[in-house]
C-alpha cells in the first residue's frame, strides 16, 4: 500500500461519510455542506487518476462557485422564517429499494464487464498542456457552444431571480 | 380532373383555414359553412364514382415528391404524396363523405363554441380522406395522427359529464396503438428499398413497393433470411404483431376495447356517428392496407390468433352489450361485435372472408351511423340513455319506432339489410378457411355464429324494454315527441343505404371483388415467395 | 479488489445516493444537490473510462461538458426555486400544485 | 317459340305473384293514416289479385316439368349467387294455398280487425309476411331461401307483437324470433359446410358426389335444426304456444297454416340431402314432438292454445312421416292441415270475436278464450259451428274429410318403410298410431266444450260480419274430401295433379284407422260427457318444462354477460389502465420537466394543471416525485430486462 494508495482511500472514505450526511441529514445547509465536501474529495479522487485539469475546475467551479449559489439560495429561501431550512422526506422505502435495486444493477454490470487493465497507466507528461490543446482545436465547437449555453444561463438565471417586484402580486 | 382525390382531401382542410377567418360571432354561418363545404365533397365523390373502373389496380393516382433527403451512407429517405383508390379505398371514402355530412347536419344543434367546433369537423373531415386515399405509409401516420387531435379535442370539450376522462383515455389508447406503428414503420423504413432508383440505396415508404417482398434490402432486420430471434418470434413476425395491435386498438379488438365504450358514452352524437362509423375502420382498413400485404408470413403464421381475437370480440362483446345498461354504450360494445366479425373475416384469408370484412365495414358504417343517431335522437329529449328510464316508445313515437327497428335489425343481420351479406360472407370465408387454406379451425365459425343469436338476443330485448309495453318515460319534463325534419333527414338515407346494400349487394361488390380477389393472390403469392 | 473496482463501485454508490435523495427529499434545493450529486457519480465514471484509452482526453472532455451543463442547471434551478419560493412561499414542489388548487 | 312464351308468361305470372303482396305491403306503409280505412280493402283485394295469378301460374305450368329463372344477385369469389325461381309441383301447390290463405286471412280480418288502431301496420305486416312468405316458396338458392326464411320470422315477429302495450304479447314475440334465431344458427351453419363444399347453393345444382358423407349428415342435421326452430318441433317448440299473443287471424295464417308449414315444405325440397341417419333424426324428433305436442292438447283451457298445440303435434307427425319416407303423404298432409287448421283457427277467432261483441256491454273481465267460459255455442253461432266441425272433423281424421286421406297415406307409406323385422322403425309407427289416436280425442274434448257442454254464462251473442264468415266457409269447404277426390272433377288440372300424389292406400291400415277413430271418439265421449273442467294441471303442459328451461338459459347467459361487464369494467380496464400507465409516467416526468424548466412555474402551472386534467390526478395523485419513483422503477425494470 503506496502512499498513493492510502490518500485515495482517504478521499473515497471522506466521500462516502459525506454522501451519507447527505442522505441522513435533515436540515439543507448541512446537507449543502456535506457535498462541498465531497465534490472536494471527489475532485482529489480525479487529481489521484491524472485528470488534474478536471479536479481544478472541479474545485473551482463546483466547490466554489456551485455550492457558493446554492447556499445563497438555502438562505434566501429561508430568510423570512430565519429557522434553518429543515426537509422532510416521503416514499423512503420504495426509494431506497429502487435505489438499491440501482446499485446492484451498476455494480453487476461492472462486474461483468471486462475492462483492459493493461493500459492503465497512462504516459506521464504534461496532460493541461494537451487539453488546452485539443479544447482549441478538435473540440472548439462545443466549447463555445458551451460558452453560449453560459452564457444564456447566466442572462436567464438573472432575469428570473431578479424579477420580483414586477411579478409581485402575491 | 386529375386531382380530384387532392380536391377531396385539402377542400375541407383549406376550408377550415378560411373558416379561421371568419368571425366567431356569425354563429350559424359555421354550420352552413361546413355543410356547403360536405356538399361539394359529395360532388367530388361524385365525379369520382364516374371516373372510376372496375378493376383490381389501383387509379385516380397522384403522386408528387414530399420528403426527400439524403442521408449519406445510409442512404436516401424517400416519401411521396401519393393517393389514390383501390376497391378498399372507395367503398371508405364514400362512406367517409355521406357520414361526415349526416354528422354535419346531426351538429345542428350544437350551441357551445360553433366556430371551434366546425373548424376541427373540418380539420378532421380533410384527415380521414387523406388518411383513406393516401398510399405511402408515412404519408397515412401522419394523416392518421392528425386526425386524432381533433377527435380529442371535439370530445374533451363537447362532450358529456366525464368527458376529460374519456377523451384522455381515448387519446392515450390511441396513442399507445400509434407508437407500436410507428416503431414498424421505422423497422420498415429501415428494410424497404424503392427498386426504381438503380443502385443508390433509397429508403420507401411507398406502399405498392412494400408489397413487393423483393424489395426488401437483403441483410436488413426485416429481412426474409434473417434467423436472428427476439424471444420466440423473428423479427417480421414482431413487426406484424406490432402493428396487429396498435390497429386491434383502434379496431377495438377485446381486450383492447375499453377506450370504446367511455369515449362513446361521453362524445356528443355527431361524434360518436364519426367514431363508430370512420375511425373504428381505420383498425381494419390498416390491417387489410398494410398489416396483412407487408407481412404476409405474419399473417398466415398469426391467423389463428387474429381469429381467435375476432371470436373473442364478438362474443364478448356481444355478452357485454346484452349486460348494459346504457343504451350508447350496449350500441358501443355492439360495435365491438361486429369489427369482431371483420377480424374472423380477415383472418380466414379466403376471398369470401375478406370481401365480407370489407362489406361488414361499410354496412357497420351505416348502420351504427345510424344506431348512435337514434340514441341521439333519445337523449336530445330526455337527457338521459337508461334503458330503464323508458317504455313503451312505440306507441309515441311511431316513425322513429320504424327507423328502430330498421337500424336494430339490421345491425342483428336480418337479411335485406345491409348488415346480413357481410356477416354471412364472414362466416362462410371462416368456415371456408380450414378446407381451402387450412389457417382457421372450424369451431371459430360456428362459435361466432352465437354471436348472431346474442346479437338478436339484446337488440329484441331492448326493443321489448323500450319501445314495447304501456308508455312511460321515468324523466320528468320530458317530451317524447316523434321525429323532427333534422332528424328524419338524417335518418332516412341511412335508412334506404342500409335497405339499398342489404338488396342489392353487387353494387357495391363490384368495387371490392376485384381487391379482395386480388388481396388473397397476391398475399399467397408473396407468402410462398417468403416462405419457399 | 483493485483501485479500479474500488472507484467504479464508488461511482455506483454516489449515483444510487444521488437518486434516492432525488427521490425522498422533499424540498427542491436537496432534490438539486441530488442532480449534482448524480452528475458527480457519472463525471467519476466518465474519468475511469478515459483510463482505459489514456492517450485521448475523451472521457476528460466528455465529464467537462458535464460539468459546464451542471453549472448552467444548478444557476438555473435555483433561480427557479427562488422564483417558486417568491410566489408559494415554499421550496416545497408538491405544495405548488396543492396551493394551484386554490387559485 | 311456343315453349318460350310459355316460359315468358309464367315466367311473369310469377313476377307478380311475388311482387303483388310485396306492392300491398308498400301502399300499407305509405298510405297516410287518414286514409287508413282504404288498407284492408286495398291489401284483399291485391290478394286476391295475387290468388288469382298463382291460380293461372299453376295451369300454365301444371304437370309439366318444374321451371326455373334466375338472375345474378351477387357475387363472390367468382362464385355467382344467384336469385332463383323454381316453379315445380310441390312448390306451385303450395304457392296457392298460401295465397289462398293469405287471401281469406285478409278478408277475414276486415272484420276482425275493424276496431283496431294500427291497420296500416297490421295489413303491411301481412302483405309482407306473404311476400315473404311466396319467395320462401319459390327460391330455388338455398342462401335466398334462408333470406325469405329469416324475413317470415320477421314478419312473425312484428305480428305477435302487434298489440306490443301488452308484456305477455312483446314478451312473446321476442322469444318467438330468438327461438327462431336458435333453429337459424343451425342452417345457417348448414349452409356454411355446404357452400365450403360446393361453392353453390343452388337446390337444382346440388352436386352432391363431391362432398363426403359425414359433413352431408353434419350438414343435413344443420338444416333440420332450422327446421325444428321454424316448425316448432321438440325441443324448439314452446315458442309457439306463446305466439297465440297476436291477433287470431295471424295465428291462422302463420302459425297454423304457412310459416310453420315452411319447415316441412323445406325437408321435401331438400329431401335428396339427406342420408339415412339424418332421417333417423328427423323421423324420431317428429314423433316426440307429435306425441308431446298432443299430450299438451288435451290439458289446455285456452283455444287458441289447444289449436296451438294440436299444430306441433300435426308439425311433428308431418316431420315424423318425412323422416320415415312418408314424404308425398307428408306434403299432402301439409297442404290439407294447412286448410282445416287456419280453418279452425279462424273460427276460434269468430268464436272469440263474438264473445268479445258479446260481453262487451257487461261488467267483469272474462276470458273469451277460455273454453270453461264457453259452451252450447251451437245454436247461437251456427254457421261458425258448422265450419268449425267441418275443420274438426278434417283434424280428427275422420272419413271423407281431407285429413283421412293424407292420414291414410302416411300410415300406409311408413308401413312399407317399416318392413316386417322388429326393429326401432316400430316405435316410430308405434308413435303414429298413438298421436291417431290421441288427435280425435283432444278435438272431441275441444268441440264439446266449445259448443255442447253447459254454458255457465248466459249471453246473447250474434254471428260474425259476413266477411269473416265467407272467409271461414270458403275454408272448411276445402278441407271436405269430396272436393278433392271426387272423379267427375278430373278435367280439372289442380286434381289431375292432386290426384297424382294419391296412391292407392291400403285397406288394412284404413279399416285399423277408423276403427282407432271410432274407440277414440266413443270412449272421448263417455270421458267428456260429464266432466267438470277443473283448474288447469300445470304438469302436463309441456311448455312448462321447455319455458323453464329457455328462461333459465336465457337467466344463465345474462348472469355471465354481467359478470363479463364487470369483469370487462373492473379487471380488462384496470389492466390495460395498467399497462398505460408507464407512458403515463413517462408523459409525466417529461410534465414534470416541462413545469420546471420550460414553461416556468407562474403560467405553466395553471395550463398543466388544466390539460392533465382530474382522471390523471387520480391516477397519480399530484406528487411529482412519485411519478419520477414509478418512472425509476420502469426503468430499473427496463434495464434489468434489456440486460438480463
Amino acid at each position: 500500500m503506496n502512499p498513493g494508495q492510502l490518500t485515495l482511500y482517504l478521499f473515497v472514505f471522506t466521500a462516502i461519510i459525506s454522501v451519507l450526511v447527505m442522505i441522513f441529514t435533515r436540515t439543507v445547509f448541512y446537507a449543502a455542506l456535506a457535498l462541498t465536501v465531497c465534490l472536494i474529495s471527489m475532485a482529489g479522487i480525479y487529481a489521484l487518476l491524472y485528470a488534474e485539469f478536471l479536479a481544478i475546475t472541479q474545485l473551482v467551479i463546483y466547490a466554489g462557485g456551485v455550492l457558493v449559489l446554492i447556499l445563497f439560495g438555502i438562505m434566501l429561501t429561508n430568510r423570512i422564517s430565519g429557522k434553518p431550512l429543515i426537509t422532510e422526506s416521503h416514499h423512503v422505502i420504495k426509494s431506497a429499494i429502487i435505489s438499491a435495486g440501482m446499485f446492484l444493477i451498476l455494480l453487476v454490470t461492472y462486474q461483468k464487464t471486462s475492462f483492459d487493465q493493461s493500459q492503465s497507466a497512462p504516459a506521464p507528461g504534461n496532460h493541461i498542456n494537451k487539453i488546452g490543446i485539443e479544447l482549441m482545436s478538435n473540440y472548439v465547437a462545443p466549447f463555445e457552444l458551451g460558452g453560449i449555453l453560459l452564457l444564456v444561463c447566466l442572462i436567464g438565471a438573472a432575469l428570473m431571480a431578479s424579477s420580483f417586484k414586477k411579478n409581485d402580486h402575491v | 380532373m386529375r386531382h380530384l382525390l387532392s380536391y377531396l382531401i385539402f377542400t375541407p382542410l383549406l376550408a377550415a383555414v378560411v373558416g379561421l377567418l371568419i368571425p366567431a360571432t356569425q354563429k350559424n354561418t359555421f354550420r352552413v359553412f361546413a355543410l356547403l363545404i360536405s356538399i361539394i365533397q359529395i360532388v367530388i365523390m361524385v365525379l369520382i364514382a364516374l371516373h372510376y373502373e372496375h378493376h383490381d389496380g389501383i387509379q385516380l393516382s397522384e403522386r408528387l415528391p414530399w420528403i426527400s433527403m439524403d442521408l449519406g451512407q445510409w442512404g436516401t429517405m424517400k416519401a411521396e404524396y401519393f393517393v389514390a383508390l383501390d376497391g378498399l379505398s372507395f367503398p371508405m371514402v364514400a362512406l367517409s363523405v355521406a357520414i361526415i355530412s349526416i354528422a354535419v347536419i346531426s351538429s345542428w344543434t350544437i350551441e357551445k363554441n360553433q366556430k371551434g367546433y366546425f373548424i376541427l369537423m373540418l380539420i378532421l373531415n380533410g384527415a380521414i380522406m387523406g388518411s383513406f386515399c393516401a398510399l405511402d405509409f408515412l404519408l397515412f401516420y401522419v394523416f392518421f395522427e392528425f386526425l386524432l387531435l381533433p377527435m380529442y379535442f371535439l370530445i374533451g370539450i363537447w362532450g358529456g359529464p366525464r368527458r376529460e376522462h374519456a377523451s384522455i383515455k381515448f387519446f392515450l389508447y390511441t396513442l399507445l396503438g400509434s407508437i407500436l406503428i410507428l416503431i414498424v414503420i421505422i423497422a420498415l423504413y429501415l428494410s424497404f428499398q424503392d427498386p426504381t432508383s438503380g443502385k443508390v440505396l433509397v429508403h420507401t415508404f411507398n406502399m405498392l413497393h412494400m408489397q413487393n417482398p423483393e424489395n426488401i434490402i437483403p441483410g436488413s432486420i426485416l429481412s426474409i433470411d434473417s434467423t436472428d430471434l427476439l424471444g420466440p418470434y423473428s423479427y417480421r413476425l414482431w413487426a406484424f404483431l406490432l402493428l396487429f395491435i396498435g390497429f386491434a386498438i383502434k379496431l377495438p379488438a377485446v381486450p383492447l376495447h375499453t377506450w370504446l365504450p367511455d369515449a362513446h358514452v361521453e362524445a356528443p352524437t355527431p361524434i360518436s356517428v364519426i367514431l363508430a362509423a370512420l375511425l373504428l375502420k381505420f383498425g381494419a382498413y390498416g390491417l387489410l392496407r398494410f398489416a396483412y400485404p407487408i407481412f404476409p408470413d405474419g399473417a398466415i403464421y398469426f391467423s389463428w390468433l387474429v381469429g381467435f381475437v375476432g371470436v373473442v370480440s364478438i362474443i364478448y362483446g356481444a355478452l357485454n352489450a346484452l349486460s348494459s345498461k346504457d343504451l350508447k354504450r350496449l350500441i358501443a360494445y355492439s360495435s365491438v361485435s361486429h369489427m369482431g366479425f371483420v377480424l374472423l373475416g380477415l383472418a380466414s384469408i379466403t376471398v369470401e372472408g375478406v370481401t365480407g370484412a370489407v362489406y361488414q365495414m361499410f354496412s357497420h358504417g351505416i348502420i351504427s351511423a345510424m344506431l348512435f343517431l337514434i340514441t341521439g335522437v333519445l337523449y336530445d329529449r330526455t337527457h338521459d340513455r337508461l334503458i330503464a328510464n323508458y317504455s313503451g316508445l312505440a306507441s309515441k313515437m311511431k316513425v322513429f319506432t320504424g327507423f328502430v327497428l330498421i337500424a336494430f335489425f339490421a345491425s342483428l343481420g336480418l337479411p335485406g339489410l345491409a348488415g346480413f351479406i357481410g356477416e354471412v360472407m364472414i362466416l362462410f370465408g371462416a368456415f371456408l378457411s380450414q378446407k381451402a387454406n387450412g389457417l382457421l379451425p372450424i369451431w371459430m365459425a360456428i362459435v361466432a355464429t352465437f354471436g348472431l343469436l346474442l346479437g338478436a338476443g339484446y337488440y329484441l330485448w331492448t326493443i321489448q324494454r323500450m319501445f314495447y309495453g304501456p308508455f312511460s318515460v321515468k324523466i320528468p319534463a320530458a317530451e317524447m315527441n316523434d321525429l323532427n325534419h333534422r332528424e328524419y333527414v338524417m335518418l332516412l338515407p341511412l335508412a334506404m343505404a342500409a335497405l339499398f346494400f342489404g338488396v342489392l349487394p353487387q353494387t357495391l361488390l363490384n368495387f371490392i371483388n376485384p381487391f379482395a380477389q386480388q388481396f388473397v393472390e397476391a398475399l399467397f403469392k408473396s407468402a410462398s415467395f417468403i416462405n419457399p | 479488489m483493485s483501485d479500479h473496482t474500488l472507484l467504479f463501485a464508488l461511482g455506483a454508490f454516489l449515483f444510487s445516493a444521488g437518486l434516492l435523495i432525488v427521490l425522498t427529499k422533499k424540498n427542491a434545493i436537496m432534490i438539486l444537490l441530488g442532480i449534482e450529486l448524480m452528475l458527480n457519480a457519472s463525471n467519476l465514471n466518465l474519468i475511469l473510462f478515459n483510463r482505459q484509452n489514456p492517450t485521448t482526453y475523451e472521457g476528460q472532455f466528455f465529464a467537462l461538458f458535464v460539468i459546464l451543463v451542471a453549472v448552467c442547471e444548478a444557476a438555473v434551478g435555483i433561480a427557479i426555486i427562488l422564483k417558486a419560493y417568491h410566489y408559494f412561499h415554499t421550496s416545497v414542489p408538491d405544495q405548488f400544485s396543492d396551493l394551484k388548487e386554490r387559485n | 317459340m311456343t315453349e318460350t312464351i310459355h316460359s315468358a308468361a309464367s315466367l311473369w305470372l310469377a313476377l307478380s305473384v311475388l311482387t303483388i303482396p310485396l306492392f300491398s305491403a308498400l301502399v300499407c306503409f305509405v298510405i297516410s293514416e287518414k286514409f287508413a280505412w282504404l288498407s284492408p280493402m286495398v291489401s284483399s283485394l291485391l290478394l286476391f289479385i295475387t290468388f288469382i295469378c298463382s291460380a293461372f301460374l299453376f295451369f300454365q305450368v301444371g304437370d309439366s316439368h318444374a321451371l326455373t329463372y334466375s338472375w345474378p344477385w351477387f357475387s363472390v369469389n367468382e362464385n355467382i349467387i344467384r336469385a332463383s325461381l323454381l316453379l315445380d309441383k310441390h312448390g306451385l301447390i303450395m304457392v296457392m294455398v298460401v295465397s289462398l290463405v293469405s287471401f281469406l286471412v285478409h278478408l277475414y280480418s276486415i272484420g276482425y280487425m275493424a276496431e283496431d288502431q294500427a291497420l296500416i301496420r297490421y295489413f303491411g305486416m301481412l302483405g309482407f309476411f306473404t311476400f315473404a312468405m311466396l319467395g320462401l316458396v319459390m327460391s330455388s338458392n338455398l342462401l335466398i331461401l334462408f333470406c325469405f326464411w329469416e324475413l317470415v320470422g320477421f314478419s312473425s315477429y312484428r305480428l305477435i307483437g302487434h298489440w306490443y302495450e301488452k308484456q305477455e304479447a312483446a314478451k312473446a314475440s321476442t322469444k318467438a324470433f330468438l327461438i327462431n334465431r336458435v333453429g337459424d344458427l343451425g342452417f345457417l351453419i348448414g349452409l356454411m359446410i355446404l357452400w365450403s363444399w360446393l361453392g353453390n347453393l343452388d337446390i337444382t345444382y346440388l352436386n352432391l358426389e363431391t362432398i363426403p358423407t359425414f359433413w352431408l349428415t353434419t350438414a343435413g342435421v344443420c338444416i333440420f335444426i332450422g327446421v325444428i326452430g321454424k316448425s316448432a318441433q321438440f325441443p324448439l317448440f314452446h315458442w309457439l304456444p306463446d305466439a297465440m299473443e297476436g291477433p287470431t287471424p295471424v295465428s291462422a295464417l302463420i302459425h297454423a297454416a304457412t310459416m310453420v308449414a315452411a319447415g316441412v315444405f323445406l325437408l321435401i325440397r331438400i329431401e335428396s340431402l339427406f342420408t339415412e341417419n339424418t332421417l333417423v333424426i328427423i323421423s324420431v324428433t317428429g314423433t316426440i314432438t307429435a306425441i308431446t305436442g298432443a299430450i299438451g292438447a288435451l290439458f289446455q283451457y285456452d283455444i287458441k292454445k289447444i289449436l296451438a298445440y294440436s299444430t306441433i303435434s300435426q308439425l311433428g307427425f308431418m316431420v315424423m312421416a318425412i323422416g320415415a319416407g312418408a314424404a308425398q303423404g307428408g306434403f299432402l298432409h301439409l297442404l290439407h292441415h294447412a286448410f282445416f287448421k287456419a280453418g279452425l283457427f279462424l273460427g276460434a277467432g269468430a268464436i272469440i270475436h263474438a264473445m268479445h261483441q258479446a260481453y262487451h256491454h257487461q261488467e267483469g273481465n272474462v276470458d273469451v278464450q277460455d273454453i270453461r267460459n264457453l259452451g252450447d255455442l251451437r245454436k247461437k253461432i251456427p254457421i261458425t259451428f258448422i265450419t268449425f266441425m267441418i275443420c274438426s272433423a278434417a283434424l280428427a281424421g275422420l272419413p271423407f274429410t281431407s285429413g283421412f286421406v293424407s292420414k291414410e297415406l302416411i300410415l300406409t307409406q311408413m308401413n312399407e318403410w317399416s318392413g316386417n323385422a322388429f326393429s326401432w322403425k316400430w316405435l316410430v309407427i308405434l308413435g303414429a298410431w298413438v298421436v291417431t289416436l290421441l288427435t280425435p280425442v283432444y278435438t272431441f274434448r275441444m268441440v264439446w266444450f266449445i259448443f255442447f257442454a253447459k254454458s255457465k254464462h248466459n249471453v246473447e251473442m250474434v254471428e260474425v260480419p259476413i266477411v269473416m264468415r265467407l272467409s271461414m266457409f270458403v275454408i272448411s269447404m276445402s278441407s271436405l274430401a269430396l272436393l278433392i277426390t271426387f272423379k267427375p272433377f278430373h278435367i280439372l288440372t289442380i286434381i289431375n295433379v292432386l290426384m297424382s300424389l294419391y296412391p292407392n292406400t291400403s285397406h288394412l291400415i284404413t279399416l285399423l284407422s277408423t276403427l282407432i277413430l271410432l274407440i277414440a271418439l266413443v270412449s272421448a265421449f263417455f270421458m267428456y260427457k260429464n266432466y267438470e273442467l277443473k283448474d288447469q294441471n300445470k304438469f302436463l303442459t309441456p311448455n312448462l318444462y321447455l319455458d323453464w328451461l329457455s328462461d333459465y338459459a336465457f337467466k344463465l347467459v345474462l348472469q355471465f354477460a354481467i359478470l363479463v361487464h364487470w369483469f370487462d369494467r373492473k379487471v380488462i380496464d384496470k389492466i390495460i389502465n395498467g399497462l398505460t400507465y408507464l407512458q403515463v409516467g413517462i408523459a409525466h416526468v417529461t410534465g414534470w420537466s416541462d413545469r420546471y424548466l420550460v414553461d416556468g412555474v407562474v403560467n405553466g402551472m395553471a395550463y398543466s394543471a388544466k390539460g392533465i386534467g382530474s382522471v390523471t390526478r387520480s391516477l397519480a395523485n399530484g406528487k411529482i416525485q412519485s411519478y419520477l419513483l414509478w418512472a425509476m422503477a420502469g426503468l430499473l425494470i427496463f434495464i434489468l430486462w434489456i440486460l438480463y
